[in-house]
């Protein structure tokens, strides 16, 4: 039995299944008892779940502190920030005390710690609420870190990341929310280290993650047209990255794309590029692209070409096929995640 | 004094009307970006920055149209700089959240909480290092007062004796979260400012000329005694958190604590206070406003789009 | 009484004594981690935690030898822990900076200045949650009260009226630096946590027996009112700020006040009380201090090294 | 006329050569007044520089807003942490607002910042006083980050990124401070993008950078025993790297080991390897090695294998040139920079 519905919802059901399965839970975060709910992600459930549900002050690095001690307590903890902006408050606890925790304690004490990092774009939100930053999370020894692009996995991806006994950083694309996906009807579970095979090809590996995996598709779309036949790879999880099945895939195709949903520099892509060519030696052609290496304007007008939208990868992938390109591709404002949106964030 | 009176008023009635305008002209989609607007606390900005001098120094948080205009930012900029064009004060690339105007000494807003508290407080040191008396004003919310540099911030500035005026904009509410879910009401903003041995304040009406006599004389002790001083303002904002809309639909808030605080509307009081019923003085004063904010328009809708080439040259490379 | 003081005397005592151990044996160049001394300050630590209950939680930072011995932590794996051995309390992976013992309630100690107040003041929140009525010591300096965390967890324990006593070890030191040139002379710790909502007090003698019978009042009151409480003593530290030495030859410190607390050492102070000069018993129980300490250093000479399959076990991957 | 001194006094230098220079300059940190003045960087240049160098209450992210509002009344401010995870606490103010600042006022304000950033080793100093960390710093645009490895380049980048008008990350090993070089007695001021050729060669390309080069330095020791010839390049920039420089030695070897002085996931290295790929293609043999991607363990015991120390660099160039391992090296405990070492810091 399946059935529809959001990326936003599938993780509402999570954490409701989570926040009613467990004894000793806790979501907590700026906004999750606000009516608007955490871009409906947490609507309502502080009335559902007297005493696991909590709103913060304005205070992102003592609450994570505090979190840390309620999961030394065997809680398990879900922090929910609005962007990822607003977690490097808190970064200290996250990598020095967090991510350590287990190992420092010699083993005696798990952090089962999810924190939700919402990713920001378009709508003029500028330099400090449109950042992604995945990869110095990624770069922390003791963090998992996984970033769903869809429906299913948010919600299988979700369970298994407040199951887990150790810290999950999870990345929800704030244009990922509205975007709806068939699931079972039943409660599931997903892996947080396996790569997703969207799409099989012989002639291309394109890799991302989050959001940037919807423009992947996008570009497709128009591959396809010219009969070119790309591999897709929806990363999933960034930390640990399943490089088994990305090698797999280049050895088919003997070329691979990586659309970082970051910065590449020091990337998340840097990662796999490195990975590939560690393994495989000199065999494979390997291309990355991201967001570009500068802050994010405001301005609509310019901030589009920021991002590796769908069809900077079209041409990136018809550059390294070196075809020449024949589509044209228009393109309307990019700062939406879709027509009925109608601002501000 | 009337005259005063009526100078503060028309101040506060101006930032009224361009708030009201920008949130009417949101829905043609031209302003794409977030925007906090401050209708509902206008006072408190026009109040304080009536006794600011232009040399002094502000900087702001997210809701900062009040303050900046207040402080004199230009207008015209300010609403191009909203359009995402060239011709804005950071040429479209800070929008609503990061508005400046330094000729103006509007040195910076910006959208992180509690973030410019600390850069405010280094602009003050830099002016006392070099003997300048100017004082520095830093305006944020009470949702601000939770972050740790807030405790930070007002540290060094009692420990270095910085000439500054911490104000505290307490609307009760940090986005739509209301103070009880975020501060035990045993909690004393000035006491605890007092501990941090800065001299404070509270008012609990947001009344213009309250306000402005009370930051009259505490910017005077500032400057006097060279210590910096806080005060904390009880206020209401009118409009949802972010947008031009009204979210009074949510619940979030008790309509008879909105319907108070709307009581208590400055620029309707003051209105009363100033104008007979259909006054043509007032009908005047709102009609050259109204073609102020028209030019602004369409100055920024004259606005060309940033030029990609300015942009590649803002991003450090070397 | 005396009884009591006698039994609170011998547990300092046995503290003072591990240490200056500790310190003589660090030139054998076997215990290479940080050790941050509490020699001059062990008063506070024996004190409080006499009023504890195994049940009650602990943490605390850097400085953290007298508070874990003072809760009861196992000294034989401290000693391993400081000399990197398996048998330490953290498998010799954390040394003297990261000292815990679960069985004793000591959740965690920390090197990160003002890291651990959060920390505890979420081991807290659980215990409320759970509706435990076990009150938690939270330990740090004068330096951590400048963190912004300070600020963010203090608020939060008055929010959500947690049992917790916040101690603060006011030695006027960070490192190397003097308060005054951290903090306005105005500032006041204890108004500054009241204005947060929270009951505080101050105590500008360490004595061994004056911060036994306050604390022993303030925890009665925490698990009566179920409220947070602060306690902020002035204290000093007799050795370097990290490291076996003395350093006061580096005169960052005023000779005279240096003086005026070692005249008020409180070892000194109850060993007079207590003891007549050349007291047998005195020896008797220096003796057997002794020898718990040397066994000690033995268990951890005879810790084998930590096996490095157990640290890969410990490393996240999945 | 040359001199020799230390990397640490080679800082001290720079430092008081700006202080005198400069009217308008703040020198700030925990310890910089303290009379073991930073491990002997500052001292006493408070006497010298009344109001112009103050020691800092504990509250990084407070006082690292300050420094940018100092930076933007046209004040050069040089920060100072004893240990990178220190700065962790400020890292909202250096990657939403120092790195962007620039940026956001359209070019209106620079904002001339350097934050030394020291890294610590051995000794014990466990989980929380030992990480590098520097690639979550060169991840983010507008930041430029610096990484010294002698007295020499030391100082001349110090002098440099002070009198930069943009933002400079300055890491410093804390194993470094006592090595002594060779310097001019005059003043001179160095390249902040440019990579150093230590040594030329055919065989291999060796790229390292801060104390790594040390270890690298060794290992070619024993290299050169094997009468290998490896071309060793002391990066020194970490943003931008320049790439060119490493680009035309391993046209050259055809083979690089890019020893990271930090954890190799989506590390500096892992930026280099990629850079490579993407501008030559498939003809490089590519490796990095780094610290182990785990916290570092307090136990010397065991601390030990976590860094790339020369006997794994050792061992990794053998293998790329596929040499059986000759030479046994023996190694004492490397938990001390020198012999002279007593701790604890
Ligand atoms: C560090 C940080 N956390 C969270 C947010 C999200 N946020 C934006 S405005 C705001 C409200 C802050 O409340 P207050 O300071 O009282 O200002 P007000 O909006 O009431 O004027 C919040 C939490 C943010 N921008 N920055
Ligand atoms: C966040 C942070 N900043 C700086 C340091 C360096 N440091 C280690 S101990 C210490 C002193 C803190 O002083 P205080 O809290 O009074 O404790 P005391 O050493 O006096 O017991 C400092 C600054 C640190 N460990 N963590
Ligand atoms: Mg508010
Ligand atoms: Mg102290």
């Amino acid at each position: 039995m399946k059935k529809i519905i959001s990326y936003g919802r599938s993780i509402y059901e999570a954490l409701d299944y989570c926040l009613n399965k467990e004894k000793k839970i806790i979501l907590m975060g700026l906004g999750v008892n606000d009516p608007k709910g955490v871009f409906n992600t947490t609507t309502n459930l502080f009335k559902k779940y007297k005493n696991k549900v909590f709103d913060m002050p304005v205070a992102e690095n003592g609450f994570t502190g505090i979190g840390l001690g309620l999961a030394i307590m065997k809680y398990k903890v879900v922090i929910t920030h609005q962007r990822v902006e607003f977690s490097l408050l808190s970064f200290e606890q996250i990598v020095n005390q967090i991510a350590k925790w287990f190992f420092m304690s010699s083993g005696k004490v798990n952090v089962p710690i999810v924190i939700r990092l919402i990713i920001g774009k378009g709508w003029g939100q500028g330099p400090q609420h449109s950042q992604s930053l995945e990869s110095i999370f990624a770069h922390i020894p003791g963090l998992k870190v996984v970033a769903p692009s869809n429906a299913f996995d948010a919600k299988g991806m979700m369970i298994s990341a407040i199951q887990d006994p150790n810290p999950v950083i999870f990345f929800e694309h704030r244009w990922l929310h509205e975007i709806k996906g068939v699931i079972p009807k039943k409660i599931f579970k997903s892996n947080l280290n396996k790569a997703n095979i969207i799409k099989k090809g012989n002639d291309i590996t394109i890799v991302s993650y989050s959001y940037s995996v919807i423009e992947m598709i996008k570009a497709n779309k128009f591959l396809e047209k010219l009969k070119i036949k790309a591999e897709l790879i929806d990363l999933r999880s960034l930390k640990p990255i399943d490089i088994k099945t990305i090698l797999k895939s280049v050895k088919k195709t003997k070329k691979i794309l990586v659309v970082d949903n970051g910065m590449t520099t020091c990337g998340i892509s840097a990662e796999i590029i490195s990975l590939i060519v560690e393994n495989l030696g000199k065999k494979i052609v390997c291309k990355r692209i991201g967001v570009k290496n500068s802050p994010i304007p405001s301005s609509r007008f310019v901030a589009e070409g920021f991002y590796p939208e769908h069809d900077i990868i079209f041409k990136e992938v018809l550059k390294i096929l070196k075809i020449k390109n024949k589509l044209k591709l228009k393109k309307l404002f990019t700062d939406v995640p879709d027509k009925q949106f109608r601002g501000p964030f | 004094m009337k005259k005063n009176i009526l100078k503060l008023f028309k101040k506060m009635l101006r930032i009224r009307m361009i708030e009201e305008r920008i949130s009417s002209n949101y829905k043609l989609q031209m302003m794409r970006c977030p925007v906090h607007l401050s209708i509902g606390q206008e006072s408190i900005a026009v109040a304080i920055c009536e006794n600011l001098k232009d040399q002094d120094l502000l900087v702001t948080a997210h809701r900062s149209h009040a303050h900046y205009l207040g402080k004199g930012g230009n207008l015209k900029k300010m609403i191009a700089e909203l359009h995402g064009k060239e011709n804005g004060v950071a040429g479209g690339l800070g929008g609503s959240m990061h508005l400046l105007d330094l000729k103006k000494n509007i040195m910076a807003a910006v959208p992180i909480v509690g973030s410019t508290i600390a850069i405010g407080v280094g602009l003050a040191w830099a002016n006392k290092l070099q003997g300048k008396k100017d004082i520095t004003v830093i305006f944020f919310g009470d949702g601000a007062t939770e972050e740790g540099i807030f405790l930070e911030s007002l540290d060094f500035a009692s420990l270095h004796n910085l000439r500054i005026l911490f104000v505290c904009e307490d609307n009760k509410f940090s986005v739509n979260t209301p103070i009880n879910q975020r501060q035990n009401p045993k909690r004393n903003l000035c006491k605890l400012s007092e501990g941090i041995g800065i001299k404070s304040y509270k008012l609990k009406d947001h009344d213009l000329m309250k306000v402005f006599l009370k930051s009259k004389k505490i910017i005077n002790y500032i400057k006097n005694v060279s210590r910096p001083s806080l005060l904390d303002i009880d206020t209401y904002r009118y409009l949802e958190h972010c947008g031009p809309n009204s979210d009074d639909y949510l619940n979030y808030r008790n309509p008879k604590e909105v319907k108070k605080w709307k009581k208590n509307c400055q620029i309707e009081k003051y209105q009363n206070l100033l104008f007979k019923q259909k006054s043509t003085k007032l009908n005047d004063i709102k009609k050259s406003i109204n073609k102020e904010i028209d030019n602004a328009f369409k100055y920024a809708y004259a606005g060309k789009k940033p030029k990609k080439i300015i942009l590649e040259n803002l991003i450090i490379k070397k």
